[in-house]
C-alpha cells in the first residue's frame, strides 16, 4: 500500500521531538479523524536551523510529518512556506489517494509554526484560525463540527471559499 | 519470518477438506446446475448436498436455505425484499445502531425511498435491550433486523429474547449471522427468527458465498429476479465452487464447534487480561463473557491503529482495527460511538479474532511484541503525557 | 463413450491456464481484499489486475468495471440501480421482447412498482428494428435495454445503431452482453452502450462471477449497498477465486477471439446446413450470418425436445433445447414466440452451443447419430404424417 519511502519514514522517522524554546510552534488536526500535528521550529538568520515534530496519525501522516521536517531543514521560512501537499507526496514518491489529506496536514502544520513565529516577530498573537464557521462539517473526514479542531476548520474555509 | 494471523474476521484460509471438496468442480465436474442433462446433474446432486450441509449446521431444513454471493447480500436482499413484499402492511423498520456496513448502508437507501426507521441503542458493552424492541414496535413495523453479534466489539445479541417479542407481535424478525454461524451454535429455531443472513468465511469456508435462511412461509421478494434458481427467489448461475466449498466448511464447523470454542476462548481471555496488565491506559471494548470466542478487542489510548497495525505487520502479526484512517471513509466507528466511545480513544482500537490456527505462544508473542511499539508512537504522540489546549481524549 | 459437448451455453470447463490463475487463492493466498495488512494487499493485486484484464477484453477502462456475482446481477443491477437512481427524472423502460429472465423478470418487478416498460418486437430472425426503438422513445424514458445476443436463437442485435439512437436522445442504454463478450468481440465505445452485462463462464472462466461496465459519469444506484468494496457501488467481500478466474480468462480470450470464431464458424454453419439436409421438417432458428460464431439453432417438427435430449445424453452428446440456461423451466420459450414460431414447433427446439473443444468429428457424430432418434421418436408421435382433429402445426 504504501511506497518503499513512506515505509522508511514511517518505520526511522527524522526529527521526532519537541523544541521546548521553539521560536514558533504550529499544530492541526483533531483526534476525531486520526490526524494531530504538532510542529516546532528553531529560527536563525531566517533560516529553519531546527525542526521537529510530534504526530498521531497513521502510517502515511508519520510519514508525512517527517519527510516535511526533512525537506523543512535548512530552508529559509520563505522556501519552507513553499513546501506543498504535491511536493510532498512527490517526496515520498506517492500516497494512497485516501491518504492525500494526511500529507495536507504536513505541510500545514509547518507553515502555522512559521506564522506562529512571524506574528511574535511583529508582537501579535498568533492568529488561530478557530474562529471560522461556528457549524463545520469536515468534507474530508466526513466529522462534523470537529472539535477543537484547526485543520479541519481551515479545510472548511477553503472549500466553502472556493 | 513466522506469520501470526489474528485477522480471521478479515479472511481465513479454506480448510484442505473444503479444498478437496472443490477441486473436482474446477475440472471434470463442470456443468451448469440448471441444464437438464448428466453433465448438469452432478452438479445439481453437489449443490443439493452443499444445502443439506448449510441447513444442518442452523437446524433450519434444505428448502428454507438460498444460497447468496456473501453475508452483504443476504443482508441487503432481508431488508429490501421485506420491505417490497410487505409495502402494503407498513413502512417501518427497527434496527440497532451497531449493525454491519452491508445493513446500516442498505437501510439508508431505504430509507431514501422512504421508509421509516428505528435504531435501537446499545449499553456500553454494546448490548440491546429487547424491552427496548418491544418499546419501539408500532401497527406499521414490517420488519426488525437486529445482528447477532458484532465482530469489532465481539459482544453477542440477545437474539432469541428479541425473536420472542418479534413473534408475539407478528413482526417479521432478521438477524445478519455472520459472525456467528459456524463460530458459535446458532439454532434458527431456538432464536425465533424468520431470516438469518450467513457468509462462509467465518467457518473456514470461500469468500463471497453465502446464504439467506428464509423460514418456510415468510414471504420475501427477490433481490435478484430472473430464474429458476432457488426456486424462484434468487436467479442466477450458481458460484458452484465456492457453494460446494461452503457445504463442506459446514459440515465440519458443526462437528467440530464445541472444540474450536474450547481452543478460542482461553486465547482470547489471555489477549484481554494480559494486553491491558502490559501497557498502561488500554481498555477491553465489549462484553466479558457474551462474546464471541476468538475476538478480543481493546483501545489503546495516544496511539492510532494504523500506525500500530504497520508495525505488527513487520513483525509478522496480521490483526485489525477500527480506526477511522483504515476505514476508507475516514470516520471513526459507528458501532464504537453508539456504545460511548469518545471518536479520539476510538482511534487506537486494536482488533483481534482469533481462529483454529493460533496457539498459546502467538498469544504470548503478541503480548511480548505490542509494548514496545505503542510506547515508540507514543513517544511520537502530541497526545501522550501532556495537558495541552488539545481536549485530554477520553 | 467419448463425451461430445455441444452445450456451451450451460457451462464450459475452465482453461487450464484459468484453474492454474485461481489454485494459489485456494491455499496460500488467502486474505480479504479489503483488509489493509499484507494479506490483503496481494488479493488486492490480484484483484486490480483481474479488473485490467475483464476492462481490456472490452475496451473499458479499470475504474467502469464492477465485478457481481454473474450475468444476472448485473442484469438486475443496470435495471433497478438505473430506476432508482432516475425515478425524478422519469418512469419509463424501453427493452425488446427477447430477452433473458434475468431482465424480463427484473422489469416485471419493476413493473409491479409502477414503472412503464415498452417491450419492442422482433422480426422472424429475432432482430430488433432500431427505429422501433427511435419511436419508443419518450421524454419520460430513463432507460433503454436490449440484449446483444441472444443465446438461444444465436442473433445478434444492431446495437451500435440502437445506442447511437439512444446517445442522440440522451436516454442511457444497456445491453446484456452476457453471451458475446469474450465470444466476439465487443468495445463498449463502438457500441455506444452506458452499461453492459458480463458474465465469465461464456469465456471459459468460472461459474457465478461476472461484471456490469458502468460508463464514467453514468449516475447508477447499488443493488447491493454496503461498503467501501468496488468503490462503492456493489458491496460485499468479493469471490477472489472467480473473480482471478474471470481476469486470467478474459486476458486468454482477448488474445485468442479471431481464431476462436476462425474454429467455430465453420461448425456452426456445417451444423445449420447438414442437420436440415440429413432430417426432413428442420428448420434453422436465428438470422444466418448476423449469428452467434458457435451457436447452432434448429427445430425439428413433430418431436419434443427433451425426448431427443434424452436419447443424445445416452450418446454421450450434451446439448440443450429451448431455453438453454434454464431447460429446467420447461416452458415454451417466449423468444420463439416473439420471433412468430408457433407454440408447437417452438417444442422442437435443439440448441447446440459449441466451444473450443468440439471438432469436425463431433460434428460428424451429431448428423450420424441424431437422425435414427428423431424417425423414432417420430414413429410414436400422433402429430407425425398424420392429418387428423390436432391442428396442424406450422
Ligand atoms: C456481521 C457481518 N455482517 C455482514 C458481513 C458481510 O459479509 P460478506 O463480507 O460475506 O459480504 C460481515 C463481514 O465481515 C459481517 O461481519
Ligand atoms: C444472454 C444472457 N444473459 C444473462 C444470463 C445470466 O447470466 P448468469 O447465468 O451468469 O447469471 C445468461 C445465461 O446464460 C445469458 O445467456
Ligand atoms: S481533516 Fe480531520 S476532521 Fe477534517
Ligand atoms: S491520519 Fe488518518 S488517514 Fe492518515
Amino acid at each position: 500500500m504504501y511506497s518503499d519511502v513512506v515505509m522508511d519514514h514511517f518505520k526511522n522517522p527524522r526529527n521526532v521531538g519537541e523544541i521546548p524554546d521553539a521560536d514558533g510552534v504550529g499544530e492541526v488536526g483533531n483526534p476525531a479523524c486520526g490526524d494531530i500535528m504538532a510542529f516546532y521550529i528553531k529560527v536563525n538568520n531566517n533560516v529553519l536551523e531546527d525542526v521537529k515534530f510530534k504526530t498521531f496519525g497513521c502510517g502515511a501522516a508519520i510519514a508525512v510529518s517527517s519527510m516535511v521536517s526533512e525537506m523543512a531543514k535548512g530552508k529559509t521560512l520563505d522556501e519552507a512556506m513553499q513546501i506543498s501537499n504535491k511536493s510532498v507526496i512527490d517526496a515520498l514518491n506517492g500516497l494512497p489517494k485516501k491518504k492525500h489529506h494526511c500529507s495536507n496536514l504536513g505541510a500545514d502544520a509547518l507553515h502555522r509554526a512559521i506564522e506562529d513565529y512571524r506574528s511574535k516577530q511583529q508582537g501579535k498573537i498568533a492568529e488561530r484560525p478557530l474562529d471560522g464557521p461556528e457549524v463545520c462539517s469536515c468534507p474530508v473526514c466526513d466529522v462534523n463540527d470537529p472539535e477543537e479542531a484547526p485543520y479541519c476548520s481551515s479545510v472548511c474555509e477553503r472549500t466553502t471559499g472556493k | 519470518m513466522k506469520t501470526i494471523n489474528m485477522d480471521h474476521v478479515a479472511a481465513s484460509s479454506l480448510l484442505p477438506e473444503v479444498v478437496e471438496a472443490m477441486m473436482p468442480f474446477l475440472s471434470e465436474k463442470m456443468g451448469n446446475p440448471s441444464s437438464m442433462h448428466s453433465l448438469g446433474e452432478e452438479v445439481t446432486e453437489a449443490l443439493e448436498e452443499a444445502r443439506g450441509q448449510v441447513a444442518g449446521l442452523i437446524n433450519a431444513s434444505d428448502q428454507e436455505m438460498v444460497f447468496t454471493s456473501g453475508g452483504t447480500e443476504s443482508n441487503n436482499w432481508a431488508l429490501k425484499g421485506m420491505v417490497l413484499a410487505n409495502r402494503s402492511r407498513g413502512n417501518h423498520i427497527i434496527t440497532s445502531s451497531i449493525e454491519h456496513f452491508s445493513i446500516m448502508h442498505a437501510i439508508k437507501a431505504l430509507e431514501k425511498q422512504g421508509v421509516e426507521v428505528t435504531r435501537l441503542p446499545v449499553d456500553k458493552y454494546g448490548i440491546v435491550d429487547p424491552d427496548d424492541v418491544r418499546k419501539a414496535i408500532t401497527p406499521r413495523t414490517i420488519l426488525i433486523s437486529v445482528m447477532h453479534a458484532n465482530n469489532e466489539v465481539g459482544s453477542i445479541q440477545p437474539i432469541a429474547e428479541i425473536g420472542k417479542i418479534a413473534r408475539e407481535h407478528g413482526v417479521p424478525f432478521h438477524t445478519d449471522a455472520v459472525a456467528t454461524v459456524g463460530v458459535i451454535p446458532v439454532d434458527v429455531k431456538a432464536l425465533n427468527v424468520d431470516l438469518l443472513s450467513l457468509a462462509a468465511n467465518p467457518f473456514y469456508g470461500p469468500l463471497g458465498t453465502g446464504a439467506l435462511y428464509v423460514r418456510k412461509g415468510v414471504r420475501i421478494e427477490p433481490l435478484i429476479d430472473g430464474g429458476i434458481q432457488e426456486q424462484g427467489l434468487r436467479a442466477g448461475t450458481e458460484n458452484v465452487l465456492g457453494i460446494v466449498g461452503m457445504g463442506k466448511a459446514a459440515e465440519i464447523a458443526a462437528g467440530e464447534l464445541e472444540s474450536r470454542m474450547a481452543h478460542l476462548i482461553p486465547l482470547r481471555d489471555r489477549l484481554i487480561n494480559e494486553i491491558p496488565a502490559s501497557i498502561e491506559e488500554v481498555e477491553p471494548v465489549g462484553h466479558r463473557t457474551q462474546r464471541l470466542p476468538g475476538n478480543a478487542s481493546v483501545l489503546v489510548r495516544y496511539v492510532e491503529g494504523e500506525s500500530m497495525l504497520l508495525f505488527l505487520d513487520m513483525e509478522g502479526i496480521k490483526i485489525a482495527s477500527g480506526s477511522a484512517c483504515i476505514s476508507r471513509s475516514l470516520k471513526v466507528s459507528h458501532v464504537m460511538l453508539a456504545m460511548g466511545i469518545d471518536a479520539g480513544n476510538a482511534q487506537g482500537s486494536l482488533l483481534f479474532t482469533l481462529g483454529k490456527d493460533n496457539t498459546n505462544e502467538d498469544v504470548d508473542e503478541v503480548v511480548r511484541i505490542l509494548p514496545p511499539i505503542v510506547q515508540k508512537l507514543r513517544d511520537m504522540s502530541p497526545l501522550y503525557k501532556r495537558t495541552t489546549k488539545f481536549k485530554a481524549i477520553g
